[in-house]
């Protein structure tokens, strides 16, 4: 065995301890302190990216810088870490997210800074553990652990509605992911049953090959598919989105949009295509209906909204809809074609669609939460003109939105581009249907910036906003940059997870019955 | 040689990428450097790129370089899919890159004068440089992918600059509506990019044009609907199609055209009338290979155009916006060359294509000319003898409108008639219906134009005393671009007609064996003044003047005609008004209708149903249960005690019967 | 001759009139504390029914065991009783509701 | 047949306690207010020389006494030993809430002795008559501390709180439905002794293993033993007392009532299901099956209407103790385990609840509304963060050890098969998650009431280290939950 650095442990347990540490902190100026902290904290977990990155080896879909040791020896259960192509871009975009959070907390948050800070440093923890979890009982504890945080930033944090909101998004969640619990503990039992090594009976990896009837499998598939579904969130259980994202703080609607939705994605990949390949296969036509539905549906519903957040949040339902549609029309693809390399393609817009929406969304909540300082309204309504008197802002505005709309050359493009050209492969309509988004996205985002960004001066409170600090200026740049560089040259991802990818569309052609 | 090459290569990614530095630089900078600054930058970068583009031009053409492929990058690997972004220069390219930059180049000069006062002034020319790249980008790309980010990057900016004056609420409005029209087209684009991926495994260029005869030859179908089967590559060419239709505003997605006229002038001119809307052409053209195996397609795109070029040619009739009228214009001169398209003649489609880029540009330019002295008016029954005040403007004018008209020896007049003869020629079922239509609109078309250039610039002044007395011919750097672009307004005709019909574009465009038109009539061609006695005594010529002196009878001597006929046909004149109604249909029937639908859904699906019912109703039936469940626990003892036996009973029941 | 049947059948009789009495009896706690007592006697005489008829000692033990308990119980039962009667100034069973829902 | 003093040896434990308690009885006669301090530390000592005693004797059995009445086995010895832990940081806990209220005299800790003694005979029974007589001692202590008076408080005229007066209520509702329970459970016995002839476990478990033909007797003694067993948890339809004790017994004694004799429930619950009537499992699993769906559901939909924290927890913990059951129907190979650790673990979050409710009352005020906690995180937040570790740990989000408790359980349900019951039950939770959920709300998100009734005292560091101890405790245990995990595995290890 060779002694290797437990980079992954430093991304979970860093943050955490470090948030811990926040808490604890009294001090005369604790406040400055614990933002300076927050910050530094921030930045080695996204410093602790660049040795991540340099030495994963994207040559193999196995897992990298993997670490093992017994939890709860006697129920099989470990500390088992590992990342693959799929886990460290959203390891990555967690990290960076967290950053702009900070950042973003500089300015705008005043009440409680200190456990404002830390507990998005916790969730960071949680949330980097769930995606480099290969302990199935790990990965569990890290993806309820990460309800709690997330409850009391919107509950302390949130705005007028936040309760409902909060417990909305923790019972809804909640309620997803206790099945996922019973479907790990099934998957365990059979493990044991097929005599598996005392180290592999949680090991989301071993559970990958085990062999399950199709009746199994169709359960099980109902089990992940409603603790992933939730958080994705699919139609129709989404609606704990629209309000948790309107009520959340800006950092805690960032947060959610920009990682924990992509959860619910991370959830398929490494659970449900590849413990439940038939099943999937035989749901697909199911799960690719409810995809449209949501790309479609959630789309004209988000043309009526008034709120800017509520816009927003929606606008994300109706893209993560591109998220499961990519992974299902795998399955479409492969059938009318026998070649499988050219299935990888809804994989890797589905990951793409994931972070792409990752930055998108995060810019645009931050956006509103920009606005939402100064005016104290997310309405619609209360704003126009504002570029007359915020034109950095509007610009920065304008990009975001863009990428929203998915035009080429940023991010948001790459993703949906992926996914229809898989679509039509696996079926015309489909294509067709998924491509109303480019009609429907353009009309929502770009009437909202309509109403938001131009005309005349609206109101004397548009009149007199200021523009974006240096901090914001800050944040959006990198931003920006982000997204640009995905959508100009997606090649470095896609390389990342080119692995992976291909490693799934095999486990998915093997039939496990 | 090899050096050769690879400085051409590096000229290509000057000429895209120096309107790009630009534009960042001014876009970035645009509260921070002068006026001066980003006029001199901007216009010197796009300068630069069209004398590049003219090098390459002359590479092409007079040095006896084939053209090449060049790869600048890998955007990303998918499975066996490559996604690269490349430059595929030829001579059709080469052409396109030396039109967009020049009319770009005339108008950054032009924008100079007339957004001299302008706030904005540094985010125009930001703007407008920025678009070249996109224009640049498109016609430059080697690959499907790229073509899109460059047909979709030009329609962000006509976006942004039709809504230059974002405080305009009509403008902001025209520019959503441009781009949600343009929108739908790309869908079609989208899907058609798609089937070509699905089809030919890449999405180059040369890969695609290699594998199409395959294709053809193999007849794959695409099963659209039940027992409903399409050519595979009839369905590529309609969906690329009808994003054209969306760039190129052919009914019935025109409707974002004559909106787009809220933005300022040199736009019209740049965008909506010389570059951005013959992309749709252009990548027709550029798909001839495609295209040329699917006779459905080619008869869908001659009907579009044809539909188009009459009917939005009679709407320029009855507008009265000096710049709708030139709107309708473009729209009709659209058509014209979509049907060409239709019709094979790809070279003469690209060839209308530059000389109404140049005409149009002037008309365009002259239009904002004359809409600066008169202080931002467009309407023009508010002008008149105008020729007395702007002489330069007046001529240039003049000639833009013979152009337009296709009076004999002007640019105008060699690609309509090499139109006019090769769908007469044509052989498909579509082509006599398009014949009569291409005929019929010489006639509407001279109308139109003198009718809007008589009462502009002849009769009786209607403006206002302040503007008479300001009024003024425009400044230099207005009129100087006027008269740049009035030069090849005339020669260019000319100039192109006899390489061009003798294989100018040689492998760039393709020809399928049986739709052999174009080079057929290059046989008949003795040269350009020849053709031009020869137009004198063909129909069209005759309509043209007849549509000339119509306009002269209707609008200068017998002013009561128009209105007479006003009345007397109220009902196609309220329908022309109207615009057909599209307008009204989108505005009151779908987009409300979509919102409608959202709405229910929101309020519906959502609201009531999922959350009202679902997740708040089950919260709340549980809430009511509790405090039933609540309600046993009644707190008398007796009670307690008889659960408890009543329990047990209940067990001991359940016991003894299993 | 009485059989075990009968012992029985009187001690089920007891059982169930001590159960009864507990949730009919709606008015005195020391009523309850009564049936309770009906209750364990009935449970008495099962023990030494069953004791004296497979005549085996130990069930007659347990009786003894059972008869102090339930001497105990008594003592406990009514010292509450007397605490609630100086709270509450009544021993009806109707007016034990302040507890509930 | 005679006794040999070894066998004394085995219960040395019962004799310390016994002997102790009566000793502090009597010492606590001769204490004046100032030295009332002595009752308090030699309840601690008796405690924690009782777990010395058991500790000893850990791994030494299964060993049989007093002619087959008792037996010392590792799950016995291992329950007392949690018993007595739980049993001190349950006096730790009253003691500064009996000082507060000026009652601390030392009837409340030889009391609580007293029933300890009765919960260690319980456990250890080998025969109905033990068992029984355990039982009685270990419920009749509690009859009387649930009625604990005060009449210092009262004679001194401060406003009262609802529990001075309910006490009483709240003692008779639970000393007659424990009678008539407890009378059940006699019965039952009675009709075993009748078929089989004999109360003692061994010869009535192997009496039934012989057995093919089940006597209509046994199953009609089962169903009656199973009353007595049920009301001890509390398992619905016998859970009628649980809310108006919990509420209505001061604090102090409603801390005791809902730790302790959970342990010594599931060690009563051991001795009948595992030892006596293994034979009849598949007649009693369906039974507890159908009370545990009852318990999960009227436990966890009543606990939402209420607005009292202590009755609220109440219905909290007849929701838990439908879950216990699930891991008792469960079957010995993990079941029996999962089962302990559930409520070793409930255990100690009950006590980490009624032990802030504890540590936030002052004299003369309960702090046992949900309403005042409103806004606890601003002016506690340590106890506000403790006081959320244990509800999301009842609530059973990891890492916190009420979930490995829950999942335990499961596992070991769905490793029987009943994968439909697991995933009824986490249903279940997710309802009971509601009014968690709703304590955490109040405390964090809404503000602190404006006034608080008398003069409000903060918590003292004491206090404050005590629940912190508790709180993390159920952190730890929830990260590192093998040991305890390790420990009930080999409890039942024969």
């Amino acid at each position: 065995m060779t002694l290797i650095f437990p980079l992954l442990s430093l991304f979970i347990w860093l943050p955490i301890i470090g948030g811990i540490g926040l808490l604890t902190l009294k001090n005369k100026n604790q406040e400055s302190l614990s933002r300076g902290l927050a910050l530094i904290i921030a930045l080695i977990s996204l410093g602790l990216c660049i040795p991540l990155i340099v030495g994963f080896d994207s040559g193999t879909a196995a897992m990298q810088w993997r670490e093992q040791m017994p939890w709860i020896a006697s129920l099989g259960i470990h500390y088992a870490l590992g990342v693959d192509g799929f886990s460290v871009p959203l390891i990555v975009l967690t990290c960076f997210m967290t950053l702009l959070v900070v950042l973003a907390s500089m300015v705008s948050v005043k009440d409680r800074i200190q456990q404002y800070l830390a507990a998005f440093l916790i969730m960071q923890g949680l949330m980097c553990g769930a995606f480099v979890a290969l302990d199935a009982i790990l990965f569990y504890t890290f993806w309820e652990a990460m309800l709690v945080p997330m409850f009391l930033i919107i509950g302390m944090w949130g705005g007028k509605n936040r309760i409902y909101a909060t417990i909305k998004f923790f019972l809804y969640t909640f309620l997803g992911s206790v099945l996922l619990l019973i479907a790990i503990i099934y998957l365990n039992i059979t493990a044991r049953k097929m005599g598996l090594a005392y180290d592999q009976v949680f090991n989301i990896l071993a559970f990958h090959n085990l062999p399950l009837s199709l009746i199994e499998q169709k359960w099980l598939f109902i089990a992940f598919l409603i603790a992933f579904a939730v958080k994705i969130p699919m139609f129709p259980v989404h609606t704990w989105l629209p309000d948790a994202h309107v009520e959340a703080p800006t950092g805690g609607s960032v947060i959610l949009a920009a990682i924990l939705l992509k959860m619910g994605g991370y959830g398929f990949l490494r659970f449900i295509l590849p413990i439940t390949p038939d099943a999937s296969f035989t749901f697909a036509t199911g799960i690719i209906g409810l995809s449209l539905i949501a790309i479609v549906y959630i789309a004209l519903v988000t043309l009526v909204q008034t709120d800017m957040k509520k816009l927003i949040a929606y606008s994300s339902i109706s893209h993560m809809g591109f998220v499961t549609l990519g992974l299902f029309i795998v399955f479409g693809i492969l059938l009318s074609s026998k070649d499988p390399s050219s299935a990888v393609i809804g994989i890797d817009g589905a990951m793409v669609q994931m972070i792409s929406h990752g930055f998108v969304s995060a810019a645009l909540f931050l956006c509103v939460g920009v606005l939402y300082d100064r005016m104290h309204s997310r309405q619609i309504k209360d704003f126009g003109g504002v570029v007359n008197t915020m034109p950095a802002f509007a610009a920065f505005f304008m990009l975001f939105a863009l990428a929203n709309v998915g035009l080429p050359g940023t991010s948001g493009f790459v993703g949906e581009f992926l996914v229809i050209l898989g679509a039509f492969k696996a079926q015309f309509w489909l294509a067709v249907l998924a491509g109303t988004t480019l009609i429907l996205g353009a009309s929502y985002t770009l009437w909202m910036v309509k109403r938001v960004v131009f005309g005349a001066v609206g109101s004397v409170a548009v009149g007199s906003l200021k523009d974006l600090n240096p901090i914001e200026i800050m944040m959006f740049v990198l931003l920006g940059l982000a997204i640009l560089w995905l959508g100009l040259w997606p090649a470095p991802l896609l390389e990342l997870m080119h692995a992976s990818s291909n490693h799934l569309i095999e486990q998915l052609m093997q039939s496990k019955l | 040689m090899q050096t050769e090459m690879l400085m051409l290569h590096n000229l290509a990614l000057i000429i895209v990428f120096l309107p790009l530095l630009a534009s960042v630089i001014t876009g970035i900078g645009c509260r921070t450097v002068s006026r001066t600054f980003a006029h001199s930058l901007t216009i010197s970068a796009v300068g630069l790129s069209f004398f590049l583009s003219c090098w390459i031009l002359k590479a092409l053409v007079f040095e006896g370089n084939p053209g090449w492929n060049q790869t600048l990058y890998t955007w990303g690997v998918s499975g066996n899919t490559s996604f690269q972004i490349g430059f595929l220069i030829d001579r059709l390219t080469a052409l396109m890159m030396v039109i967009v930059t020049f009319i770009s180049w005339m108008v950054h000069i032009y924008t100079v004068g007339y957004m001299r006062d302008d706030p904005g002034y540094q985010r125009f020319f930001s703007y407008i440089s920025l678009f070249t790249f996109g224009m640049l980008m498109l016609v430059m790309a080697n690959n499907f992918l790229q073509l899109f980010f460059g047909w979709e990057a030009v329609g962000l900016m006509s976006y942004l600059l039709i809504g230059f004056w974002f405080q305009r609420e009509s403008a902001i409005f025209a520019s959503l509506k441009a781009f949600l029209v343009n929108r739908v087209g790309d869908l079609g684009f989208l899907i058609g990019i798609a089937a070509i991926l699905y089809y030919f495994g890449s999405l180059n260029y040369d890969s695609v044009f290699h594998d199409v005869r395959e294709l053809a030859a193999r007849g794959d179908m695409l099963i659209i609907m039940n027992n409903h089967e399409w050519s595979a590559i009839t369905v590529i060419c309609i969906a690329l199609f009808i994003g054209a239709m969306g760039k190129s505003a052919q009914v019935p997605l025109h409707v974002w055209l004559p909106d787009s006229m809220e933005g300022p002038t040199p736009i019209s001119a740049l965008i909506h009338a010389a570059t951005m809307v013959t992309a749709g052409v252009f990548m027709v053209a550029r798909m001839s290979p495609l295209f040329e195996y699917s006779e459905v397609a080619l008869n869908f795109v001659l009907v579009i155009g044809a539909i188009t070029c009459l009917s939005m040619g009679l709407l320029g009739v009855v507008q009265n916006d000096i710049k709708r009228i030139i709107a309708y214009s473009t729209l009709s001169q659209l058509g014209y060359m979509v049907i060409a398209l239709g019709v094979s003649a790809y070279g003469a489609a690209i060839f209308h294509l530059m000389t109404h880029a140049f005409f149009k540009a002037l008309l365009f330019l002259g239009a904002g000319s004359v809409i600066i002295a008169l202080h931002h008016e467009q309407n023009i029954w508010k002008m008149g003898n105008l020729k007395k005040y702007m002489p330069i403007t007046y001529i240039t004018m003049l000639i833009g409108s013979l152009a337009l008209m296709g009076f004999p020896l002007f640019s105008g007049f060699y690609s309509k008639d090499l139109i006019i003869e090769m769908v007469h020629a044509s052989e498909l079922p579509a082509s006599k219906f398009a014949y009569a239509i291409v005929v019929g609109s010489v006639f509407i078309t001279a109308l139109y134009t003198f009718r809007l250039f008589f009462v502009v610039f002849h009769t009786k002044e209607r403006m206002d005393k302040h503007s008479i007395e300001h009024l003024q011919e425009s400044p230099a750097v207005v009129w100087v671009p006027l008269v740049l672009l009035a030069i090849p307004s005339v020669i260019a005709g000319g100039m192109f007609i006899q390489p061009l019909l003798q294989g100018y574009f040689g492998n760039s465009l393709v020809v399928h064996p049986n739709h052999l038109a174009l080079t057929e009539h290059s046989v008949e061609f003795k040269g350009i003044f020849a053709m031009a006695v020869q137009g004198l005594s063909g129909l069209p010529f005759w309509l043209g003047i007849a549509g000339i002196l119509t306009a002269w009878g209707c609008y200068i001597k017998y002013r009561e005609i128009p209105l007479l006929l006003q009345k007397k046909f109220s009902l196609l004149y309220s329908i022309f008004k109207n615009k057909y109604g599209f307008d009204l249909f989108n505005e009151w029937i779908l987009a409300p209708g979509a919102r409608g639908v959202g709405w229910i859904f929101w309020r519906l699906g959502d609201r009531l149903v999922i959350d009202d019912i679902g997740v708040n109703g089950s919260a709340n039936s549980i809430g009511k249960f509790s405090k039933v469940v609540r309600r046993f626990q009644t707190g008398y003892l007796y009670h307690y005690a008889f659960t408890m036996i009543a329990g047990f009973l209940a067990l001991l029941v359940w016991l003894m019967l299993t | 001759m009485v059989a075990l049947s009968d012992y029985l059948t009187v001690s089920a009789i007891l059982f169930g009139l001590g159960v009864a009495g507990i949730f009919i009896n709606r008015k005195n706690i020391i009523t309850l504390l009564m049936c309770i007592e009906l209750l364990l006697l009935s449970v008495n005489t099962n023990f030494v029914a069953f004791s004296h008829f497979s005549e085996d000692m130990p069930g007659q033990v347990f009786v003894f065991f059972i008869l102090t308990v339930a001497a105990v119980e008594s003592a406990i039962g009514l010292a509450i009783l007397v605490v609630l009667f100086r709270r509450l100034k009544t021993i009806n069973v109707e007016d034990l509701d302040s507890l509930k829902g | 047949m005679s006794l040999s003093s070894h066998e004394f040896y085995l219960v040395v434990p019962e004799i310390w306690i016994a002997a102790m308690a009566s000793l502090i009885l009597i010492v606590d006669l001769y204490l004046t207010e100032k030295t009332r301090w002595i009752t308090y530390f030699l309840s601690q000592i008796t405690l924690i020389g009782a777990f010395y005693f058991t500790w000893v004797l850990w791994g030494q059995g299964p060993k049989t006494a007093f002619y087959e009445t008792f037996i010392l086995d590792n799950i016995g010895t291992l329950l007392k030993m949690v018993i007595f832990v739980f049993g001190f940081f349950v006096f730790m806990y009253s003691r500064k809430y009996l000082e507060e209220h000026n009652s601390n005299r030392g009837e409340y800790f030889v009391l609580c002795l007293f029933s300890i003694l009765g919960m260690m005979v319980l456990v250890s029974a080998r025969s109905f008559l033990t068992l029984y007589l355990g039982l009685e001692l270990f419920a009749l202590p509690l009859y009387a501390l649930v009625a604990f008076v005060r009449v210092e408080t009262l004679s001194r005229g401060l406003s009262q709180v609802l529990s001075h007066e309910t006490g009483a209520e709240a003692a008779m509702k639970y000393f007659i439905m424990g009678a008539m329970a407890s009378g059940m459970l006699l019965y039952g016995v009675s009709l075993l002794y009748g078929v089989t002839g004999s109360f003692g476990i061994a010869e009535i478990s192997s009496f039934l293993t012989q057995e093919t033909e089940v006597p209509l007797a046994v199953l009609f003694g089962l169903m009656f033993i199973l009353v007595g067993l049920a009301f001890k948890f509390g398992a619905v339809p016998f859970h009628m007392w649980i809310p108006d004790v919990y509420q209505g017994a001061p604090t102090a004694v409603t801390l005791f009532i809902s730790t302790l004799p959970k342990l010594a429930g599931f060690g009563m619950a051991i001795r009948i299901l595992l030892d006596t009537f293994h034979a009849l499992s598949p007649h009693w699993q369906e039974l507890m099956i159908i009370m545990a769906i009852l318990s999960m559901a009227v436990g966890n939909i009543a606990a939402i209407a209420q607005s009292n924290l202590k009755r609220m927890l109440a219905y909290s913990t007849i929701a838990h103790m439908g879950f216990l059951f699930l891991g008792l129907l469960a079957g010995p190979e993990s079941g029996y385990a999962a089962a302990l650790v559930y409520v070793i673990i409930y255990a100690l979050m009950a006590l980490g609840a009624f032990g802030i409710i504890i540590a936030l009352s002052y004299r003369g005020f309960e702090f046992e509304n949900i309403e005042d906690f409103k806004g606890l995180a601003k002016r506690e937040p340590w106890i506000a963060l403790m006081m959320m570790f244990i509800l999301l740990s009842l609530t059973g989000i990891p890492p916190f050890a009420g979930f490995y408790a829950k999942f335990l359980v499961l596992n070991a349900l769905i490793h029987a098969g009943y994968v439909w019951l697991a995933a009824v039950a986490v249903l279940f939770s997710v309802i009971g998650a509601y009014y968690y959920l709703r304590v955490i709300k109040v405390m964090f998100f809404d503000e602190p009431k404006e006034t608080l009734p008398l003069q409000y005292q903060k918590v003292s560091k004491s206090g404050v280290a005590l629940v912190a101890v508790n709180g993390f405790s159920v952190l730890l245990l929830g990260i590192f939950p093998a040991f305890i995990f390790d420990l009930a595995v080999s409890a039942f290890v024969r």
